[in-house]
């Protein structure tokens, strides 16, 4: 596709990296979790995000050949491969949320625009631009109550479904991947913010930080 | 019309209190007026003081669809300052500040025009340099004010938080010590106290429902109480302006929206100016009777309701604790909301219509109740000579055509 | 200590725990399960505050909510504060500190008293309207003395040492309420399955139940409470939350729950195993149905001296004497319009105190009720009412006279009855506040005699609310609506058996608000409507009689109903007064709007988590823990921090920003700097028709942009304005990279969406934000070169990649992209790299820069370089009235593209087409040491009289360490014409100062030194 | 506040993720060279401001960034219908109650998610 320039962005030279929270980890500490901690954040940093944008039809083909997975069509969708690392998720009519295990991306993305041929699609790489902050515990949803005015009851939010909402005063893209398990995708810039205002709010919960 | 006075007020405490006046008679329509005004608020009742007044205009009637003063007159948060950028609504809102000072001896009522200064914060380089350009042009209009910095600010309001520590810190502000409150209730009743007395009859309960117009002039108006003809109609309905314009087939470029306010229990003194922060959104000041009045944001849709959207009070009050941190304590009592009719350029229109002798007053969105006696007094005297006052002239509806627009948006800086 | 009021036995207080508390440094004891009221009354505190404006000694008059009078400053400490606390409904702890707001120079011996009690004649409503006026001169000093006598209690001076919270909820069905019409109706709702949330104000769950006469299932109501509780408490589709107000009632079923989660523990939050707790949470509940089940406040007539302490509503008497033990006197007079208010003399009488007697207006009372006090020989007055309180500190005496309801009048000689305590009802007043939150009117019904709620969509009423209010209805109403609400929401309904409520045959009530006096209303001794305000039965009939008709003009001049309680108490009394002074119904008087909050909910608790650290994002790049270790000071530009410049310690002194920012253009100009540029947005723009798209947005072309070229791109709304810029590059035919300003990113990205899904849908382009994926370091200066090559093997010879070239390849070991792309008229390579990386190819950058005085700096600096080069700043030098024309940029329009672009067709309009607009110069000042002020004002005539015509303003201005001088940018009407001329600057401080027209463009106007 | 069904997503979402846009069906002139200057101020600054039903332009900004149409009573606040770009409302000032269905006539000019 000689009229869009990809351009792998990573490099497999040892080059120091640093996630989005590393400044908060030197900030603001990260509380080691113990037994009374009810919730646990966790970062999957350093993963592959990319951004799908076409037509659910065309692109789904595509997503199921490179991915083996069928593009979650329904909003709010999301689905997982078999192993469990790689997802797709509903983000819009014609927008979907790839995140892949690091240093996939960019053959995921040459192998989706081969596999789409010459329709009108995009896709962005946003791998250095966002990170997966995962919530797990008890008191995982009630701190989520505390933060996203979305309904995360359980009745409403099952274990497959991702959106973004408003996350106090910034965005997330909020997903349950599993029946204790919550996902934040959060923007690089607002890392930082989400983590203290997550430290501040899960206080009370002993919340504990796995790094 | 009784006059009051501190000596008055003895002599009926001795009779106690059964020969005071009514404030306002409650007339019956008359078939005929010269000049009509619909819109029974501030603007309205104070145009058709300055017209009796002022222009020996005495057969008018005002025409209130509900209780005068009821709209925004009574639902803002009594702010009163002239410090505006550009000349042309710099003219129009000092002409009203030197009005108010001298209002309350020109009605003989007390609207407790208090004029403890306005600070305009400024919390990044560029609302410093918004100041600046501001208060010179002030300046140079003959307004007052000046620009302080953090350490005059703070020595102005002790109580703010004017450290660096601060999410956006105090830079600096505008003072314009004229500036100040008034009460805005007193506002309405002592217009409508001395329009009255000069002979206008403030019809209450009266609504337009209907204009008439023959050959492109109106020479009257249909109402729930019958027609009442007129050959000059002056429209100062705020909010409800479009609503008339579109009975009188005018196209306005407004939009009414909601503005919230909220106040606090009443407090003993501990805030004696007024403090706006565009950057932060909040504005607040401490009425006589000790709440904290606050304003809130304008909501981004059209609403007729007197109602807004609760998380534009959550953002502002938390505006006001990031401020005031020892506020957070203190309760919000009570929060209501205004229509505010908004103009593109956030200029209010004072303009004729194609339909001759039909005159429109409106658009004032957040600036009306301090431009109450200059929007009228210009005004009163454009309805009395069929021709626009100088200082109203600017702000005629073809602006929005020719696109000489008077941009007070453009005064707080658009993109960063 | 003695509690001389307490009861040995009975109400629901725990003897067992004593608590002690302070009150006008006074000590006391209370019990657990006591308010601060039900405390004061049981240690026979009768004053517990000074009226507003006449400063008269009041006591507590409710139980409730609607308590006007004690308001209370609690806290022991200056940063534990609380302003206004009301007594009836803060719960005891040990420890409480509390004080009366006002009185001085003590609440038992008021100075202002003297002059509430001198002066209060001289005080009718709206006195200060019709006064303080001359001379004119002398109103800000009346005023300051007005102010001083203005408040209840104090703001804190110290800042909160206290948390608050959020807590966004969903459910089903919301009850709010949880006395009988509650708890029946939330058992109801969740025995269907649905997501239940119940709340009530209170300190326990039962409302009314809680200090009830009457049995359910042949048990004390509490019992049938506690299983009710007890069954949802066990179920997981319920949320219970006492102590919980629904304080605002907003659109779509948005309800606000004010939790008090420690309030009732202490003055501030206790921690629990070293965690800090909130003091106050807010639920923000959405939920699918409502029931309001608010029950209702009984309404105190209206008498000559009826705000003397020891005046209690009726049910406030039972429910201190059933709930908390207290007998608030010893003998009893009694005055009702109804059956309801013989509860409080049947209570008084088995306390063991004295019933006087009980003056019922109905000239011949039959009730079950009535017939139990004849029968227990309490001395009945029948047509008759309570017309006098007599007493200062305390009620020693009531004057009761036979009155004549429909006259008006006093009917008979009053007889003067000893006795401590005046109990009065005049009926209830359904709580309809948070229904008329949602601005449906309340509509008047005669045979409850009170408003009974509008309803929007959603939500529904049930017991008290609506005015129901014998218990074996209001439980049947409760199940109902509650059963309702479910099945609305989707749940099938679940039977609920109802308990068995012996019916009582109760006597019709008679409608009476304010009872008459011998003499004239105005005449009369004070007959309080509004005890907190003052508001008099007298100062309605003067509004009235000054022509205030419609209740909002009342209230308004008044003051009525404006307090901290919003009227609760005495708003139907004065609707009633006025409606009697007018000759109209009260209805026809008006409706009253009650607004949120309907009890005041502290701004800490509305404003949760946002305030202090976190009151707004802080946006950081990727490089800014390298910033903040070396020294930057930052400016705010949005939510972004970004360095404004980095000050040095130079022997021992920390550089100024003057020195600082001389130094860091200096080492840009003669060698080379670095600036963090991440902040830029950055949107992907992909499709075979993002060209056209960009033709269609810029005021410039875009169709000859080849790939691995730059260009810059101007943007304006389409009235012609700019709005924002940036440069663009074509990464690929159908794939372009657009930055905006950092203010402007997510702005101008809606600002493309809005385009292309409401205009042009048929273009096929998509938009993707890469902000924060990239970081962009732009190295600048004649070194830049050197520089980068030490860290790059790409080719960046001048000739194969030049200015407006970018270039893929690596950089310190990462890929980059590196566009030749100047804002400073130097020689400078903009680098990107996936943030990740970031941080190690500006350290790697710093390794090999020093040798070439690799400087960086920050936005002064950047700002100064560019104004040197006239490159303008959006919404610095523009701002929304200034078109592409007036920035003398008319190489940047496209007139001749053939689509006609956003904003083109608003360039022609007369006012937008004048050639003597304000334009962009450049302006020199004459004196080269003066820095001309960013906003001073610009004239052509500097001795003009004020007003002054104004010609323009300075937008930016720097002193350029490179030129030696200060210059600036400025807009001047009709500028571009008139180079070389001179203009004025007034300054503030007398000073004029001179400035020459000149270019904008100050340095290299050829651009040599970026194309090296 | 509000509760708006995005017709996207397919659910209601809060107020918090929704900006209004102000009203709905503005569309720009096909070719505004050809325009009076009237015209053009009119498409630029005047809009409708009814007491009642109004039809607004909204986008789903913190979600799914998709603009769509919103038909509101101005006075209850209560929202009628919301739609998709491109479509019209069934709910209008004439039809206060709705009409029948969105009707093929309708149908026939509308294309694909444009404002007019």
């Amino acid at each position: 596709m000689s009229n869009v320039a990809t351009f792998d962005t990573r490099t497999e030279a040892k080059i120091p990296v640093e996630s989005p929270l590393a400044y908060s980890y030197r900030r603001s500490g990260a509380p080691v979790p113990d037994r009374k901690s009810r919730v646990v954040l966790r970062e999957h940093p350093f993963l592959g995000h990319l951004v799908l944008r076409g037509g659910a039809i065309v692109l789904d083909e595509a997503v199921r050949e490179v991915l083996g997975v069928s593009l979650p069509g329904e909003p709010q969708g999301l689905v997982h491969d078999a192993e469990g690392v790689r997802s797709v998720q509903w983000i819009s009519p014609d927008e979907w949320l790839v995140i892949v295990p690091g240093g996939e991306e960019f053959e995921l993305e040459n192998r989706l625009r081969a596999a789409l041929g010459g329709a009108h699609i995009a896709i962005s790489n946003v791998s250095g631009g966002q990170t997966l902050v995962e919530l797990e515990g008890e008191a995982a949803r009630e701190l989520l109550m505390k933060s996203v005015v979305y309904d995360v009851h359980p009745s409403h939010f099952p274990v497959g479904k991702g959106v973004t909402t408003v996350f106090a005063k910034t965005t997330v893209i909020l997903r349950r991947p599993g029946e204790e398990r919550w996902e934040l995708v959060v923007r690089r810039s607002f890392a930082d913010y989400t983590y203290r205002w997550l430290l501040d709010a899960g206080e009370e919960y002993g919340i504990g930080v796995e790094r | 019309m009784q006059r009051y006075s501190g000596f008055g007020l003895v002599k009926h405490a001795l009779s106690h209190h059964e020969n005071w006046q009514r404030q306002w008679r409650n007339p019956t329509p008359k078939k005929q007026y010269d000049v009509i005004i619909i819109g029974g608020g501030g603007h309205g009742l104070a145009t058709a003081y300055y017209l009796a007044k002022e222009h020996g205009v005495k057969n008018v009637a005002v025409l209130e669809k509900g209780w005068l003063g009821g709209g925004n007159t009574a639902r803002n948060t009594t702010i009163v300052r002239s410090n505006y950028l550009w000349d042309e609504a710099a003219a129009l809102y000092e002409h009203s500040m030197k009005l108010w000072e001298g209002l309350s001896q020109d009605l003989n009522y007390n609207v407790m025009f208090s004029q403890r200064g306005v600070l305009n914060l400024g919390h990044t380089l560029q609302d410093m340099r918004d100041i600046q350009r501001r208060v010179n042009a002030n300046r140079l209009n003959g307004i007052d004010g000046e620009v302080l910095d953090a350490k005059g600010v703070q020595e102005l309001v002790p109580i703010m938080d004017c450290s660096k520590n601060a999410r956006y810190p105090v830079l600096g502000a505008s003072w314009q010590p004229r500036a100040g409150v008034a009460r805005h209730d007193a506002v309405a009743w002592g217009f409508a106290r001395a329009a009255d007395a000069h002979g206008v009859d403030i019809l209450q309960q009266t609504e337009v429902t209907g204009f008439k117009i023959r050959d492109g002039q109106i020479y009257g108006v249909h109402t729930n109480r019958g027609d009442i003809e007129a050959k000059t109609v002056g429209c100062v309905a705020a909010g409800n302006s479009g609503v008339l314009a579109k009975m009188a087939g005018i196209k306005l470029p407004l939009e009414s929206h909601p503005l919230q306010a909220l106040v606090s229990e009443p407090l003993k003194p501990v805030l004696d100016t007024v403090v706006m922060s565009n950057h932060v959104h909040g504005y607040i000041s401490q009425s006589d009777k000790g709440d904290l009045v606050i304003g809130a944001g304008i909501d981004g849709y059209n609403g007729y309701g007197q109602r807004g959207s609760y998380p534009t009070v959550e953002h502002t009050l938390q505006a006001i604790v990031e401020m005031f941190p020892i506020f957070s304590r203190v309760r919000m009592n009570r929060q209501w909301g205004g229509i505010v009719d908004t103009c593109p350029d956030a200029c209010p229109i004072l303009s004729k219509t194609q339909v001759k002798g039909l005159y429109f007053n409106c658009g004032w969105g957040t600036g009306g109740f301090k431009a109450t006696p200059g929007s009228a007094h210009v005004f009163a005297a454009s309805l009395a000579k069929g021709e626009m006052h100088p200082i109203a002239a600017p702000f005629s509806i073809d602006r929005f055509h020719t696109g000489a627009l008077v941009d007070e948006h453009g005064a707080a800086g658009v993109a960063h | 200590m003695s509690q001389p009021n307490r009861l040995t036995q009975g109400g629901r207080i725990d003897r067992r725990q004593p608590l002690s508390f302070t009150f006008n440094g006074q000590a006391y004891q209370g019990y657990a399960g006591d308010t601060l009221a039900s405390a004061l009354l049981a240690n026979g505190v009768d004053i517990v505050n000074r009226s507003f404006k006449y400063s008269r000694p009041r006591g507590v008059v409710a139980a409730g909510a609607e308590e006007p009078n004690a308001i209370v400053q609690l806290g022991s400490t200056e940063a534990a504060q609380v302003p206004n606390v009301r007594a009836t409904q803060q719960a005891l702890f040990d420890g409480l500190t509390a004080r009366s707001t006002n009185g001085w120079p003590s609440v038992q011996r008021d100075l202002m008293g003297l002059v509430g009690k001198l002066g209060g004649q001289f005080m009718p409503p709206g006195f200060y309207y019709k006064t303080f006026m001359a001379p004119a001169s002398l109103w800000m000093t009346y005023e300051k003395y007005i102010r001083k006598s203005a408040g209840l209690g104090r703001s804190p001076a110290e800042a909160d040492p206290d948390i608050y919270d959020h807590l966004h909820r969903h459910c089903d069905v919301l009850v709010i309420g949880a006395g009988p019409a509650g708890l029946a109706a939330a058992l109801a709702a969740a025995r269907s399955g649905a997501r239940v949330i119940l709340a009530d104000e209170q300190e326990e769950l039962g409302g009314s139940l809680l200090d009830s006469r009457e049995l359910l299932d042949d048990e004390p109501a509490g019992e049938w409470v506690a299983a009710a509780v007890a069954e949802l408490a066990g179920r997981d589709n319920v949320t219970l939350l006492p102590r919980t107000t629904a304080n605002g009632y907003h659109d779509h079923n948005f309800v606000t729950l004010h939790e008090r989660c420690t309030e009732h523990l202490g003055e501030v939050a206790p921690r629990v195993t070293g965690r800090r707790q909130v003091r106050s949470r807010m639920h923000r509940v959405r939920a699918g149905r409502v029931v309001l089940a608010t029950g209702a406040h009984e309404r105190p007539l209206v008498y000559a001296g009826n705000d003397v302490p020891g005046n209690l509503l009726a049910g406030a008497v039972s429910t201190y004497i059933r709930r908390y033990g207290v007998v608030p006197g010893h003998k009893l007079v009694l005055s009702t319009s109804n059956d309801h208010g013989y509860r409080a003399a049947l209570d008084w009488q088995e306390a063991g105190r004295e019933v006087v007697a009980i003056a019922d207006a109905r000239p011949s009372p039959d009730g079950e009720w009535v017939e139990q006090a004849r029968a227990r020989g309490i001395r009945i007055i029948p047509g008759s009412a309570v017309i006098e309180a007599r007493g200062e500190s305390r009620v020693n005496a009531a004057r009761v006279a036979k009155i004549d309801l429909d006259g008006f009048r006093v009917a008979g000689a009053a007889e003067t009855l000893t006795c401590d305590t005046i109990a009065s009802s005049g009926g209830y007043s359904p709580v309809i506040h948070l229904a008329s939150h949602t601005g449906a009117r309340p509509t008047w019904n005669d045979d409850i005699l009170g408003f009974v709620p509008t309803l929007v969509k959603g939500v529904s009423a049930a017991g008290g609310a609506q005015g129901v209010y014998a218990t074996a209805e209001v439980l049947a109403d409760g199940v109902e609506a509650g059963s309702r609400a479910a099945s609305e929401a989707g749940f099938a309904a679940a039977s609920v058996s109802l308990p068995q409520v012996a019916a009582r045959r109760d006597g019709a009530a008679v409608a009476l608000y304010q009872v008459p006096h011998e003499k004239p209303t105005l005449r009369a001794p004070k007959q309080f409507v509004d005890l907190q305000n003052d508001v008099t039965a007298a100062g309605i009939e003067l509004a009235t009689r000054e022509g205030f008709e419609s209740i909002e003009h009342v209230k308004r001049y008044t003051a009525m109903g404006f307090g901290t309680d919003q009227g609760k108490l005495g708003n139907i009394n004065g609707m009633a007064i006025a409606a009697r002074c007018l000759g109209r119904s009260i209805p026809e008087v008006g409706t009253t709007v009650f607004r949120p909050n309907y009890t005041p909910v502290t701004f800490g608790a509305i404003v949760g988590r946002h305030c202090r650290e976190l009151f707004d994002p802080e946006r950081y790049t990727a490089m800014h823990q390298w910033h903040v270790e070396h020294g930057a000071e930052f400016e705010d530009v949005g939510q972004w921090k970004r360095p404004w410049y980095f000050p040095k310690t130079v022997n021992g002194k920390i550089e100024t920003m003057h020195e600082a920012v001389a130094r860091e253009c200096l080492a840009v100009r003669e060698a080379v700097g670095i600036l963090d540029a991440s902040t830029l947005g950055k949107i992907d723009i992909q499709g075979p028709d993002a060209r056209e798209f960009l033709g269609r947005v810029y005021t410039n072309k875009w169709a000859k942009l080849a790939p691995g070229r730059v260009r810059y791109g101007l943007m304006c709304k389409d009235d012609g304005m700019v709005f924002d810029d940036g440069t663009t590059s074509c990464l690929g035919e159908n794939h372009f990279l657009m930055t905006t300003t950092t203010g402007g990113a997510a702005t101008v990205l809606e600002w493309l969406e809005l385009w292309h899904q409401t205009e042009w849908p048929e273009l096929e382009v998509y938009f993707n934000s890469v902000t924060d994926h990239w970081a962009t370091m732009t190295i600048t200066g004649p070194e830049a070169r050197k520089l980068l090559a030490e860290v790059t093997d790409m080719d960046l010879d001048k000739e194969s990649f030049k200015f407006m070239d970018w270039r893929e390849g690596v950089v310190a070991g990462v890929p980059a992209r590196v566009f030749r792309i100047s804002f400073t008229g130097e020689l400078a390579f903009e680098i990107n790299v996936q943030a990740n990386y970031a941080l190690h190819v500006w350290e790697t950058l710093f390794a090999h820069g020093e040798k070439y005085g690799l400087t960086p700096y920050g936005t002064e600096t950047m700002h100064v370089l560019r104004a040197e080069k006239g490159f303008i700043i959006a919404g610095q030098d523009t701002d929304g009235s200034v078109t592409p024309e007036d920035l003398g940029m008319h190489w940047a329009i496209g007139y001749d593209k053939p689509f006609s672009w956003i904003g083109q067709r608003a360039l022609s309009r007369p006012d937008t087409a004048r050639t003597d607009r304000k334009q962009l110069v450049g302006l020199k000042p004459k004196d080269p040491k003066v820095v001309l002020e960013e906003g001073a004002q610009i004239v052509f005539d500097p001795k003009h009289a004020i007003p002054m015509p104004m010609v323009g303003h300075v937008t930016s201005s720097y002193y350029s360490p490179t030129l030696d001088s200060g210059f600036a940018l400025a807009v001047v009407k009709g500028g571009q014409q008139k180079m070389g001329e001179t203009v004025y600057l007034p300054m503030a401080d007398g000073q004029v100062h001179e400035a020459e027209i000149v270019s904008p463009i100050f340095l290299d106007p050829k651009g040599e030194r970026q194309n090296v | 506040m509000f509760y708006i069904h995005c017709p996207y997503c397919g659910e209601h979402r809060e107020e918090e993720e929704f900006h209004p846009k102000g009203q709905a069906h503005i569309a720009r002139p096909e070719d505004p060279d050809a325009c009076s200057d009237e015209a053009w101020g009119d498409y630029l600054f005047f809009r409708d401001n009814p007491r009642g039903i109004h039809h607004e332009l909204w986008v789903h900004a913190v979600g799914c960034r998709k603009f769509f149409n919103v038909t509101r009573n101005t006075v209850t606040y209560e929202i009628l219908e919301t739609y998709k770009m491109g479509e019209q409302p069934t709910v209008t000032a004439e039809h206060p109650e709705g009409r029948p269905s969105r009707d093929a006539a309708d149908q026939g000019t509308l294309h694909e998610g444009v404002r007019a």
